[in-house]
């Protein structure tokens, strides 16, 4: 057993015993242990992706496991990386759950159901056939959904969020099903060389059916529209740190499975496919953000930023695949994809577990309660201020340099692409541009309403600092952010040979330690550099205006309040207002509901007692995909129900129709 | 008894059961029914009988001799005793498909028997197995009473009539199954009816009635 | 790292701190005078500047480090801008910095951090100047975005020197379709990016008219000088920005020193041109409502997508 | 020795029967019926143990045989009837307590379940095709006074269904066992209606005939199976059975039903090739599984959806019958065991809670979790290990199915199944999601502590779920046995 | 457009000549101002007249910007209040709340003579007094209203221009 398969070992052996924890410690141990052991699986299971990545390769079969199909594992650099970014994930959630979950999420069953979770998501990508992904895969949406259910109890939605997740997951997961199926049938076995092999022979159909189908249901586990709506539902119902662990890692797992469906299995194929997956990408990215812009629930908010980064990762691939003619573009797109699912599932982890601390702290999460947190939560507000920094893909930010590495391959697709490509890259770019500028004031809006201002509830204003477990994996998932803002060269070159792996080119990027240069084409991007130089810049600035310009002391005043009486908490612009402007924007495609209540004064209909203002924005693609959907099954459910009326005769009539016609068939036939 | 007398006694029994059965799709009486019921059965043992005489087989004789017992004797009091103990109101089956149709149905029936019947007349053509399509249509006359009759004692001679039907087929298709797997059909016959007897009884206690029709209260 | 970077690298920050005020105040010198005012002259926002970093700083009850951060973020960014784009020297002293994507982002950053300070103060001016400013910015940002990318394909690169000195290189580059587009939609993104007419006015009293003016009301003495400097410099940069990326003759390209003193020069006139220009257009124009602000910005968005469409299919 | 083997799983309820006979239901007697599940259980083992060292085995003068195919079913039934058998002595207690039943009553209950289990033991041992159909026959006629034990309006209507809906379909395969028969008459060997003899003399056998025969067999006994078109007896009859019973009927009956239809198929394939009985089946699957999932959706009464999910699983497992091939065999008779175990906890925990809340709606549940934890957990993992989540065994065995239902070119058909159990999986999810989920309600009624769940059944469901899980995981000893049904299943060519 | 370039080029200039520099003494505070200064302007309470004049002061034919004053929107923006009106009830408090917000050196001039000595409104229910009682007043600017050259030559006080 090498390094790889060792730590991978040991992370499984420490997730089970976190488990068996779970459901035996006493409550008061309980927290504690479980996040002790498994921030150590987590670890693991990091140790594992690094050192898989670095090109050990682990390979294991169990023939007796899952019957009828056995279990393969297989950790090649692909699974390396998601089982690095996932353990990195499981690591950090686990130490806040010590936290976290005391006050919030201490059941037996959530307590040991967690870590299952994490490591189903490992064996997910590190399945080697089709079976024992499949296995994982339901294994894995099996403790999410347990997981989501925690606090089914408190709220009336958690159960309903539980149940769109059940039924996407569940419809999704079929498609899977029947893609690699459809797949394993023209192959020897179910392991992946057979499937490699199948594949040089697959018809051009069957191939398409095959990357369709999976590119569904990994599509609608990563939240891509139009399969999200269980996304901003379910994400923000699971307790915080789950919600972490759902929107930075396992999202990433349905962009594992596009990658090893579509890359490696299949090896690329056909242009098309990778169209669909770029629109899909670019209308996520675009819808996603539309409607984080005008969330109002902070937890929902980064559901859907989750599904537009999961948007931008869908951009990536669907340029690689697009140019694959062309290895150098194709390699940069695909690791331009890969290092932004990385970079996201930094920052959405530091984001969620600050949203967690805000839920905890303030005792809400939605925008319109919360504000003047930066005094009461300092450590909360800062991780929660560079988090959002790092997902408006401003500089110094994360975000910022994948999300520069997907321009530069879209400038490049150029001349090696086919009139498709030169159609489709423009409106990719603008995909990707507007994004960004709704991104910008989207996290402007979640960080200077939810934290900065005045408190605007009574929950705000009472608010206190998360405890020192959970501050302190946001302080190392803040670092791991900061750290991957700065010097994405220390990931990207491994980044670079995974993807040239898996279309089979040269690396893409070059590295010299603090620079980006791409190799091929020009450019170069230092983002080391660049904070160094913005630091320096204001602290200089500071220096000179502090000890030369000024010499006065900071006087404290009171707020500019035009004179009149001191401004109350109600004054202040909220989450709904801030969006407003915006809402108006783009009215045509986010449809807002508005109703307007006017009560008028009982001695006179000329004088109003109140006015109420509602005003809503619902997801439009929920109304007009899901709700005729389900509008359909209730009438085809209504019309079934006459086929049960109870009429005995009706029973037997059935058996007596069906009978004389197979006679008659029968006879026709003979 | 010489060849042609056994092959005439043979098809007048045959359409004793083909008459009876078109009879109790026309008659309403309950009373009616089962009388005829019994016929049918008589009509039966004769059809066993035959066969036990041109064979020369005594299993077939011990046959004979039990469908005359349980389908002449046991069945119809049962089924007496099944009417008698309902209100006079309800002596009368009201079919939801009216006579003349059912009578209609019921030749279509026949001629659909015949036609689906061809395989099993030219495995072995002889006397015997050129009657088998009357059997089957028995099955299925008894069938369509079964989907159509609304009383539960006349569902019950619905669905023994579809018995005596497939009893017909077995016995004309001159292949004696083993007397061991012919006990356990009788005995499993005798206790569905009993079983259905019993059942009517509950029927009444609980709903006052045996309308089967009125049985709606479990639907989705 | 070139000696004509290094030399950039000095030359244009000082420039730039020093001259863009004095570019302000001949946009509002020439306004005086179209509007038939004496006016104050043109150093007058550098009068304003020295007697405000002379006056008392002031901590308004309920703020935090933002808000004092804002200020410093904002300046300093727009310093970063002037050190590394190719403003009167061709070559970088951080060419890996040098990139438009990051000079774009940059400058967004420190638009966000003042918003992020309207925020801060918690008042009803601050918040709704932020939202307003955010607004805007979520639809200059992809304008920009995408006029850059128009811009970088023909290069087939996004540095700036590289652009700069591919049109010195090709001149014909500056006049075809692609790059007019371009032209046009920065011009449009850059006067609102800039808060100038008709997207906001600079000049106004009326809070509820405001859009940058209603974030900085808490601002005073010392931040509010800097403020009011980074507006300035961010008004310089991007128009010379502009300059250079269209009409970049006369950039210095050797690290003499006439040659750098040659390409200052150009810079300022080119500056001074397009801000003349500026302002006089002002002189012309109303200022817009705020929600027909979209319908102009979706039209450069569209010339930006248009010029990138051009750039594809016409290259 | 093997013949008292042989005799044991039929042996030992009939005496429990009798023993109940003459001592009647009570505390000392109540576990005699478990008892005798477990000794069915353990004869089945050994006799797995007996089949895996030397083959088939044959007694009783050639009326009874066993083989892999009913060794495997023989351990379904000792498995399930333990489960359901040794939940019962707290369900008939508390029905007593209840004053639902009477000592009576339990004593009649238990005689009646030792005789279905004899009954289903006797139909899979059954070495000819007319005995198995008498021993089916003979479970309708047991059941039905099981079925309407409550002696209510619904009661007595679903047993009146049941009877005559199960009576006449099954008198239809009684038509079609003669007519093939008849078909066996007229070869050389007259092979009767001997499995194992008919298979032998398949290529003799009159093609046309036996045709008509299959068809009715299939017909036939797919009515007991829960394959439309005469499925409808089933929702009544488990909804009114009591829980035990319900257990049983839905996690064995309906699969010894299936039993019988694939010794059919053996003998159809073997005479008319694989198409026809593929063709017959994959219809009636298709035309069960959209009939469940459409009656699942708006289901108000949750016995009635696990009945229509017991159709679904029985269409799957008729799929994967129809599809053929040792890994589809594999995976339906891994499938019946899995439905069985899931299927039997559902129902047994189904009957704990209406016992406890009164009702069968679904809309008059709430909160199950928060007020019975370890109830609701049962409900919910069996829901779960029924619509096919891993770990349980249900994953494997569908995913054996689907596998080689794509393999086998039916990929559009196994599709549309595939969907179709999707739909019902996703609707049984909402709808126990809904009962189990939320807040307890607050008022009147509320007080009142919800009693807790008798130590035996809870033990008994958490057995159940275990079982299941540990048979998804790995098949472990089983896997041979499995192997060697399923290569008998799928006969040889 | 065309047509405003032609009355732009038609009209010219409209500024008067500056006149000469202003005389008396200016506020010390304002010392170090030199050339600057950003006018907050407070209606305490007046008629509107002089906020007519001031319009004036600012408007192209006085044009009092030329010598470095200009209105502002805050008063955290602004060194120097110019008051109008007597001070009524309700804008004392207000007033002294926005002389807090002006940060130092700050000044106050008043303008009017109401806002001198309530002028007409003197001694009236809902007048609390001049401006000097609320805040310190540094310069005052005579007239009922007064002048815009006076208020210009009020603000060259304060620029120094």
């Amino acid at each position: 057993m090498n390094p790889t398969g060792l730590a991978l070992g040991v992370a499984l052996v420490l997730g089970v015993f976190a488990a068996v924890l779970g459901a035996a410690t006493r409550k008061h141990l309980r927290a504690r242990a479980v996040g002790a052991v498994t921030a150590l699986c987590g670890a693991a299971g990091t140790i594992a992706g690094i050192s898989a990545m670095c090109g050990t390769r682990y390979y294991a079969a169990f023939p007796a496991l899952l019957p009828l199909s056995g279990v393969t594992i297989t950790v090649d650099s692909t699974s390396g990386l998601f089982l690095a970014v996932t353990g990195a994930v499981a690591f950090v959630s686990a130490v806040y759950g010590v936290g976290y979950a005391r006050a919030d999420a201490n059941g037996r069953l959530p307590q040991a159901v967690f870590p299952l979770f994490v490591i189903t998501m490992m064996l997910v990508v590190s399945a080697g056939n089709v079976g024992a992904l499949l296995v994982c895969w339901e294994l894995m949406a099996l403790c999410s959904l347990v997981l989501v259910l925690t606090e089914h109890h408190r709220r009336p939605e958690v159960a309903r969020a539980g149940r769109w997740y059940a039924v996407m997951t569940h419809l999704g997961f079929v498609a899977i099903l029947a893609g690699l199926l459809v797949f394993t049938a023209a192959a020897d076995d179910d392991t992946f060389p057979a499937l490699r092999v199948a594949a040089h022979h697959l018809s051009p159909t069957t191939a398409s059916v095959v990357f369709v189908a999976t590119l569904l249901g990994f599509g609608s586990k990563a939240g891509v529209v139009p399969l999200h709506v269980w996304l901003p539902r379910a994400h923000p119902e699971a307790p915080s740190h789950v919600s972490a662990l759902m929107s930075a890692a396992m999202v990433n797992l349905g962009v594992y499975g596009i990658v090893r469906v579509g890359f490696d299995l299949l090896g690329g194929g056909q242009r098309w496919w990778w169209l669909l997956t770029l629109a899909l990408g670019g209308i996520s990215a675009v819808y996603g953000i539309l409607h984080a812009a005008m969330s109002t629930d902070l937890k929902r908010l980064l559901g859907y930023s989750t599904t537009e980064n999961m948007g931008l990762v869908l951009i990536g691939l669907g340029a690689a695949g697009l140019v694959a003619d062309d290895p150098v573009v194709a390699g940069l797109a695909l690791a331009a994809a890969l290092l932004h699912m990385v970079n996201h599932a930094a920052f959405k982890t530091v984001l969620f577990l600050a949203a967690g601390s805000v839920q905890r702290g303030a005792g809400s999460r939605d925008l319109d309660a919360l504000g003047g947190l930066s005094g009461p939560m300092p450590f909360t507000t800062a991780a929660f201020g560079l988090g959002a920094l790092a997902a408006s893909a401003l500089p110094p930010g994360t975000a910022f340099v994948s999300e520069w590495l997907l321009l530069q391959a879209l400038i490049h697709a150029r001349p090696s692409a086919g009139a498709a490509a030169v159609v489709m890259m423009p409106i990719a770019v603008a995909a990707v541009a507007l994004t960004a500028g709704l991104a910008v004031a989207t996290f402007v809006k979640a960080f200077g309403v939810g934290f900065l201002g005045r408190p605007r509830s009574a929950g705000a204003a009472a608010a206190r600092e998360s405890p020192a477990s959970m501050t302190a994996a946001l302080g190392i998932a803040v670092a791991v952010c900061a750290v991957l803002a700065v010097l994405p060269t220390i990931l990207l070159s491994q980044l670079g040979s995974l993807a040239s792996g898996l279309l089979r080119t040269g690396s893409p990027a070059a590295m010299d330690g603090i620079v980006v240069r791409l190799v091929g084409v020009s450019g170069a991007l230092s983002p080391l550099m660049l904070a160094v130089v913005s630091v320096g810049a204001a602290l200089g600035l500071v220096a000179v205006v502090r000890l030369v310009l000024t010499r006065q002391a900071r006087r404290a005043a009171r707020l500019w309040d035009c004179g009149a009486g001191p401004l109350s908490a109600r004054m202040e612009y909220t989450a709904t207002s801030f969006a407003e402007p915006l809402q108006r924007v783009f009215d045509d495609v986010v449809q807002p509901e508005t109703d307007v209540d006017v009560t008028h004064a009982r001695e006179s209909a000329y004088l109003v007692e109140a006015i109420e203002f509602r005003n809503r924005v619902l997801d439009r693609i929920e109304r007009w995909l899901y709700t005729p959907l389900l509008r359909a099954v209730s009438v085809w459910a209504a019309a079934a129900r006459r086929l049960a009326t109870g009429s005995v005769h009706r029973y037997l009539g059935y058996g007596f129709y069906t009978l004389c016609g197979l006679l008659i068939l029968l006879a026709v036939t003979r | 008894m010489s060849e042609t007398t056994y092959v005439q006694l043979l098809y007048l029994a045959c359409g004793g059961l083909l008459l009876t059965s078109v009879l109790m799709l026309w008659r309403r009486e309950l009373a009616v029914l089962i009388r005829v019921f019994a016929v049918q059965g008589f009509a039966l043992a004769v059809i066993a009988g035959l066969a036990a005489l041109h064979h020369g087989g005594i299993e077939l004789g011990a046959v004979a001799v039990g469908i005359l017992v349980l389908r002449v004797g046991i069945l119809p009091w049962l089924l007496r005793r099944a009417v008698a103990a309902v209100g006079p109101a309800s002596r009368e089956t009201r079919p939801l498909v009216n006579v003349a149709a059912s009578l209609l149905v019921a030749a279509v029936l026949t001629l659909l028997a015949y036609a689906v019947s061809r395989p099993l007349v030219e495995l072995a053509p002889a006397a015997a197995t050129s009657a088998i399509p009357i059997g089957v249509a028995v099955v299925l006359i008894g069938f369509f009473v079964l989907i159509t009759r609304r009383r539960a004692p006349s569902q019950l001679v619905g669905f023994l009539l579809m018995d005596n039907g497939i009893t017909a087929v077995g016995l004309l298709t001159t292949a004696g199954v083993a007397l061991t797997v012919e006990l356990g059909v009788a005995l499993d016959v005798l206790l569905a009816v009993l079983v259905l007897q019993i059942l009517t009884g509950r029927m009444r206690e609980t709903f006052g009635d045996t309308d089967v029709a009125e049985l709606r209260e479990l639907h989705d | 790292m070139s000696a004509l970077g290094i030399v950039g690298g000095v030359v244009q920050p000082l420039a730039v701190v020093a001259g863009s005020p004095v570019l302000v105040g001949m946009m509002r010198q020439v306004r005086a005078r179209l509007e038939g005012r004496a006016g104050p002259g043109i150093a007058q926002p550098w009068r304003d500047l020295r007697k405000l970093f002379g006056k008392e700083p002031i901590a308004p009850r309920g703020t935090g480090v933002v808000f004092r951060a804002a200020p410093y973020a904002l300046v300093a960014t727009t310093l970063v801008v002037s050190f590394v784009a190719p403003l009167a020297t061709v070559d970088s002293p951080l060419d890996p910095v040098a990139d438009l994507f990051a000079v774009v982002a940059l400058l967004t950053a420190g638009t966000v951090a003042l918003a992020l300070a309207g925020l801060d103060t918690g008042t009803a001016f601050g918040g709704m100047g932020a939202s307003r400013e955010m607004t805007i910015v979520a639809l200059v940002e992809p304008t920009l975005l995408v006029a850059v990318f128009a811009l970088s394909v023909p290069v087939g690169s996004t540095n700036l020197a590289a652009i700069v000195s591919s049109t010195l290189r090709d001149p014909a580059r500056a006049i075809s379709p692609a790059s007019l587009l371009a032209a046009v939609a920065l011009v449009i993104v850059i006067v609102a990016e800039t808060g100038r007419l008709p997207v906001d006015n600079p000049s106004t009293h009326l809070e509820l008219t405001m859009v940058h003016e209603a974030m900085v009301l808490e601002y005073a003495g010392p931040d509010l000088a800097l403020v009011e400097l980074a507006s300035a410099m961010r008004l310089g940069v991007f128009l010379a920005l502009l300059a250079n990326l269209f009409v970049p003759w006369g950039i210095a390209t050797t690290a003499g020193p006439f040659a750098v003193l040659g390409g200052v020069l150009a810079l300022a006139v080119k500056v001074v041109v397009l801000g003349l220009a500026l302002a006089v257009g002002e002189v012309f124009l109303a200022k817009l409502r705020l929600f027909r602000v979209p319908e102009l910005l979706a039209g450069s968005f569209l010339l930006a997508l248009l010029a990138v469409a051009a750039s594809f299919f016409l290259a | 020795m093997i013949t008292l083997l042989m005799l044991a799983p039929v042996g030992l309820p009939v005496l429990g029967a009798l023993a109940y006979l003459l001592f009647g239901w009570r505390p000392a007697t109540a576990w005699i019926a478990a008892g005798a599940a477990a000794g069915e259980l353990a004869a089945a083992i050994g006799l797995a143990a007996v089949v895996d060292l030397s083959g088939p085995q044959i007694a009783v003068g050639g009326l009874a045989r066993v083989d892999a195919l009913s060794v495997f079913m023989l351990l379904v039934i000792g498995t399930v009837g333990l489960l359901a058998t040794a939940a019962s002595p707290s369900y008939l207690a508390a029905e007593i307590r209840a004053g639902r039943a009477s000592m009576r009553t339990a004593a009649r209950h238990s005689l009646l379940v030792q005789a279905f289990l004899a009954a289903m033991a006797s139909a899979v041992l059954a070495a000819d095709l007319g005995g198995l159909w008498i021993a089916i026959e003979a479970t309708t006629i047991v059941t039905a006074f099981l079925v309407g034990q409550r002696r209510t309006r619904a009661a007595v209507e679903a047993a009146w269904k049941y009877v005559v809906i199960c009576s006449t379909g099954i008198a239809l395969a009684l038509l079609g066992a003669l007519l093939l028969n008849y078909a066996a008459q007229h070869t050389p060997v007259r092979p009767g209606l001997n499995l194992v003899g008919l298979i032998a003399a398949a290529h003799t056998l009159d093609p046309a005939v036996t045709k008509i025969a299959v068809a009715m067999l299939v017909i036939g006994f797919g009515t007991k199976a829960g394959l439309a078109p005469l499925h409808a007896w089933l929702p009544d009859a488990h909804s009114q059975a009591p829980a035990p019973v319900s257990a049983l009927m839905s996690g064995v009956l309906l699969s010894v039903a299936f039993y019988a239809i694939l010794r059919v198929k053996l003998v159809a394939d073997a005479v008319l090739g694989a198409g026809f009985a593929r063709a017959l089946l994959l219809v009636m699957a298709l035309a069960s599984l959209a009939l469940a999932a459409s009656l699942l959706i708006a289901q108000r009464d949750y016995k009635r959806m696990l009945a229509y999910s017991s159709i679904e699983h029985l269409a799957l497992i008729a799929t994967g019958a129809a599809v053929g091939g040792p890994l589809a065999m594999a995976a339906v008779l891994l499938h019946m065991l899995g439905h069985g175990l899931a299927k039997g906890v559902l129902f047994l925990g189904a009957g704990q809670l209406s016992q406890t809340d009164g009702t069968s709606r679904i809309a008059q549940i709430r909160a199950v979790a928060a007020r019975q934890p370890v109830l609701a957990g049962c409900l919910g993992f069996g829901v779960l290990a029924l619509i096919g989540l891993p770990p349980f065994s249900i994953f494997a065995s569908e995913l054996g199915i689907a596998r080689a239902g794509f393999a086998a070119g039916l990929g559009w058909f196994t599709a549309i199944a595939l969907s179709l159990t999707a739909v019902a999986g996703a609707v049984l999810v909402i709808h126990v999601s809904r009962m189990l989920l939320g807040t307890p309600a607050e008022g009147p009624g509320a007080a009142t502590a919800s009693p807790r769940l008798p130590a035996a059944a809870g033990a008994v469901l958490l057995a159940g779920l275990t079982l299941s899980a540990a048979l998804g995981v790995t098949a472990g000893p089983l896997t041979g046995l499995l192997h060697s049904a399923a290569v008998i299943a799928v006969g040889t060519p | 457009m065309l047509r405003l370039w032609r009355r732009i080029w038609r009209i010219g200039r409209a500024a008067e000549p500056a006149p000469a520099g202003p005389v008396g003494d200016r506020p010390a505070v304002a010392a170090g101002w030199r050339g600057s200064v950003q006018v907050r302007h407070v209606d305490a309470g007046s008629c509107n007249g002089c906020e007519i004049e001031i319009a004036a002061a600012f408007g192209p034919v006085y044009d009092a910007e030329r010598y470095g004053a200009r209105l502002v929107a805050s008063p955290r923006h602004a060194d120097a209040l110019l008051v109008t009106g007597p001070v009524t009830r309700n804008m004392a408090e207000p007033l002294r709340r926005t002389h807090d917000a002006v940060p130092s050196p700050r000044v106050v001039v008043a303008v009017g003579d109401c806002a001198r000595d309530c002028g007409v409104f003197a001694s009236a229910y809902g007048v609390v007094g001049p401006v000097r009682d609320v805040i310190p007043v540094d310069l005052e600017v005579a007239g009922c209203p007064p002048r815009p050259e006076a208020i210009t030559e009020a603000l060259r006080k304060l620029t120094g221009r």
